[in-house]
């Protein structure tokens, strides 16, 4: 049930890890994920021409909802088992309420793989959830700062940069090329699709590849970071994807999703955000260390996702969705 | 011909250009160049693999009042970013 | 009638415009454009060897000389009316007598989505008409510092470094990659291409895309420059790509080109370089400011050609040309 | 019989020789390289599933130790002829001793050209070639260091830094990146292969015409490097992978290989590493003058194959093994 | 050991660099080392998206002589190209 | 506020970059900055078109004592590869 392109990753993880000189150009690394974020969205926009509106907008409040419960659940765990700090609380909490591209696609091969079909607009999904969870990371986190009682929180939102954090998270390339792809593939429509579909739609899985490998080398670089970091947060990356697949599945199960669908879902919620998620909170909290959040996303919960965590995702969309 | 004046670089994560270029601006400062680059310091290595780790050089010829604003504007930024900020003399030859 | 393409330029345009941090690393600008000029060239030089060479030649004295008239009424209209120096005038006027590529290839595009054939030897003009109006522009510019009388003519234009010059333009990446894929897809053929053409013809219009997301982005760091200049180059930017174009439908006419072709011709004429010239211009005519001609035909015409001009000249060429 | 993609390389020669503004950002030629070795490595990977492993064991001891034959012919004639000192035989030895991927690939599509079949599964040899002629030229060069006698030259061989070495070897990319790929196609097979096939496979071609451009252009710059260094060793560039290329042939025959394997394994010892053995070179023999090895095998041979020998290996493989 | 040099900096458009090359060639200059980067001055933000707006920067070590030799090569394309020379002292250490 | 410490750059071969690095290592030297370049010098052009003929530019700001002692342990390396390695006087601002 694993798809043959996570041995990408492990490769870059063992060139990584036995300090090879493979080493991917940071450049190519931006194109790289660049190619990523519009190919999505554009294959999101050719499909929502055809998907009933009116029932997607009433979907979207609850899955926005319900993926706002993570950050929420994960705050106060590692604020008070973890023993965190409230801007590295925070800041964690963020990048599990965000979402992964890339866990996303691999889910979307692993669903290719097993026969099982989906809905294209659950790229929509992506989108809407990339982002709520790093304002509430960073409302979280100002929060924190504040002194007890409800007039210094009020005076500790009032601080908060809003204009230029809603630039950063809004106008990220994350968000930017995942919607303007879902717009442009939406006017351009299958036909207007088809002459681009040899680049954006056929060679997805072989960049797809690539980007793995890429990733695999920065996963390991943060190694290091990661052993300092503790057993708490170890086990946390482990068992919050669970958790928020569990949340996942439930919310998929309310909203009568398909069997793919919910597996998709699971794994948004599962997954953590590293590409937008940590510019994000490097500018918006910097005083959480990112080290640790970065650690944690990148080095334990993305790895876990392609091994184990989607094949998991799977099964519970199978056993509890009703096919 | 030759004018003295300050040669600032700031070495600093490649996230910090974007503030570190604005507070240029409220100096006042016209003229900087940046470089890409990688590094270690006391916040570990940063290989450059991709944005988060990259650093950046950031170079600013000045007088020296300007140079002391740099890095007097800097220095809110040193306790939460990675941020290395020296100057040297050089002479401006055109 | 647009192709969605077009709508990648917008995205980067945006992007650019609210300073969001997507950034096209410059090592894949390059790459992309290398990639655009061997990939038309090729495709000519395919083309090429299906199609009679004497007629070729004969047509292209023609498209030569007519091509040649858009520098020579561009530079006394912006010298004059436009109140330009000499050096500006004779630099804006070499960008506007030269063509634009990435136009020529929306052009192709619009043409397969309007269902109009045409040949694929409209490549040969490409690459003609690329450079000589970068030579007259230099005259132009050498002229103007001239002394008044002959003999002082003649003596500026000796002043010229002549070989510098034409290693510059001769050289330039743009007419070799051109006029190398030329020959490579001649000596080639059908047959040597095949293996090569999922990369060099499949992929052609998704890397477009993408190139065209990337010009946005730099486009829209002009738009600043051009503030600067002013309403004239506005207008200018916006009316002489229209004279060109119908010089062009009268030179297709004259020549009895297609429908298809001849709106090909229009596009060419009525398209500003910006690729080769401004390299050209920057060595050869220094005291041009770069800023108003890659302002004007980048951040204007170019722009302008995609949206208004092409569909235009279709409807011209439809119009003037007999089907 | 020449496959037009050479003519990639001859462009890239002349922008170089021409000094046009042609330039590959270095990023691009490293994503490149990436791509080649990772699709060389999946392809073989692939193939070798369908492979009877007991048979290819055998053949593969015959194959490396003629293929050791080769540094060991190189060296005393680069020593004793050329009057090379031992650390420029050495490392020079090490080149023509390792195998070039890009020479192997061009000549499996001269293959597909002249329509003889080979087997994917040659791929093998070309990973087990490309390093342990690297560990034999940094012998000779440390047993090239020693005082006389035996004691002297065991001594000599314990000063060599060897994990350091292997790690250099072993884990460079090259190797990393071939092996990394065969294991992965061997573990996806045909279906996994499948879906990353567009970018791995049918793509291949073309990336290879791109970086076929970029080594003209590095070649190019190469130029200069080689005119210092005479006679000798142009012509030992050229004599000698006649030489090795005759040894493969025989080899071939020994082992029963067809026709186009036996013209595979002919190339693969007539070919000179340019990608692994100048980086291992430089870190292990730094006293040999890089100008030299590099001149040789990427100025001279590699273009002498790709336009002389690959054919000629090809007629010596029709010539001396029965259809 | 360490020998008193000086260490001209030259931040110029990337279209400049070969003739600034061309004239390090006249004036003999055999060492330079070039890097690329982005930056901003007197004639706007060359934020380096593609050639046109690329900059560099041209390193040469070389004695007080040559450096003054450099600083006036270079100033006839001051005017014409955004160009800026600067010099500060080094000791070279190999 | 400001501290005078010494600036050493090392101008070398790209290949050569880890055995500065482990250098800097065995010298317990922290920080130091790396970016690409090119180049040219007594060993000829390296325009940095691929990996073996490009070059980097390693910058260290350490205290005098530390700077002879970079410069000592890089010697070895001066005969066999291009390198350049020179030192200026800075003051870290931060
Ligand atoms: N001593 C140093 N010399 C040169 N560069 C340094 C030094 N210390 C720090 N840096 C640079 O500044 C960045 C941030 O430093 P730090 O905050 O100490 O981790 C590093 O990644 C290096 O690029
Ligand atoms: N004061 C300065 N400090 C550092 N770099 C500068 C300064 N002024 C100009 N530059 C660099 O030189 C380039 C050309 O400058 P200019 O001709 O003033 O536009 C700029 O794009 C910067 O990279
Ligand atoms: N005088 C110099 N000024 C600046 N950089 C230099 C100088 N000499 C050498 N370099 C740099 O050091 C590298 C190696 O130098 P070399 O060993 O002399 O060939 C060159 O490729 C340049 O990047
Ligand atoms: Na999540
Ligand atoms: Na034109
Ligand atoms: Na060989």
């Amino acid at each position: 049930m694993l798809d043959p392109i996570v041995l990408f990753f492990l490769l870059g993880v063992l060139a990584g890890l036995s300090k090879s000189d493979l080493k991917i150009p940071a450049a190519i690394y931006e194109a790289l994920s660049i190619y990523l974020l519009l190919a999505i969205g554009l294959k999101g926009g050719v499909e929502l021409s055809r998907y009933p509106l009116g029932e997607l907008l009433h979907s979207s409040a609850w899955v926005l909802a319900a993926g706002l419960a993570i950050p929420l659940i994960a705050y106060p765990v590692l604020r008070h088992l973890g023993r965190f700090g409230h801007h590295d609380a925070a800041a964690i909490a963020a990048h599990y309420g965000s979402v992964s591209v890339v866990t996303y696609s691999v889910a979307v091969a692993a669903l290719g793989e097993a026969g099982i079909g989906h809905d294209g607009v659950m790229v929509i999904y992506l989108v809407l959830l990339e982002m709520p969870a790093l304002l509430l990371g960073v409302v979280l986190a100002r929060l924190g700062d504040a002194p007890a009682g409800g007039g210094g929180r009020l005076q500790a939102l009032r601080q908060v940069h809003w204009g230029r954090l809603a630039h950063e998270v809004f106008l990220g390339k994350s968000i930017l090329l995942l919607a303007g792809g879902l717009v442009i593939g939406y006017v351009a429509g299958e036909a207007g699709y088809a002459p681009i579909a040899p680049v954006f739609r056929d060679a997805f899985k072989g960049v797809l590849a690539l980007f793995l490998l890429e990733m695999g080398l920065v996963a390991a670089s943060r190694a290091g970071a990661f052993r300092t970091s503790g057993v708490f947060l170890l086990g946390f990356a482990i068992v919050m994807p669970l958790v928020a697949a569990a949340i996942g599945i439930a919310t998929a199960r309310q909203l009568g999703f398909s069997v793919g669908n919910a597996a998709l879902l699971a794994t948004l919620y599962a997954s953590a955000s590293y590409i937008a998620a940590p510019a994000a909170m490097r500018i918006a909290v910097p005083q959480a260390n990112p080290a640790l959040s970065i650690g944690a996303s990148l080095g334990i919960t993305f790895p876990f996702n392609l091994f184990v965590g989607i094949p998991i995702y799977l099964w519970m969309a199978r056993t509890f969705i009703a096919g | 011909m030759a004018r003295p004046a300050k040669l600032v670089t700031v070495y600093c994560e490649a996230v910090l250009e974007p503030l570190v270029i604005r507070e240029l601006d409220r100096l006042g400062v016209v003229g900087y160049t940046v470089s890409d680059c990688r590094g270690r310091g006391q916040r570990g290595e940063r290989g450059g693999q991709w944005r988060m780790s990259a650093n950046v050089r950031i170079e600013v010829v000045c007088d020296p009042v300007t140079s002391e604003r740099i890095a007097a504007a800097l220095r809110p930024y040193e306790p939460d970013y990675g941020l290395l900020v020296v100057r040297g003399d050089v002479e401006v030859l055109n």
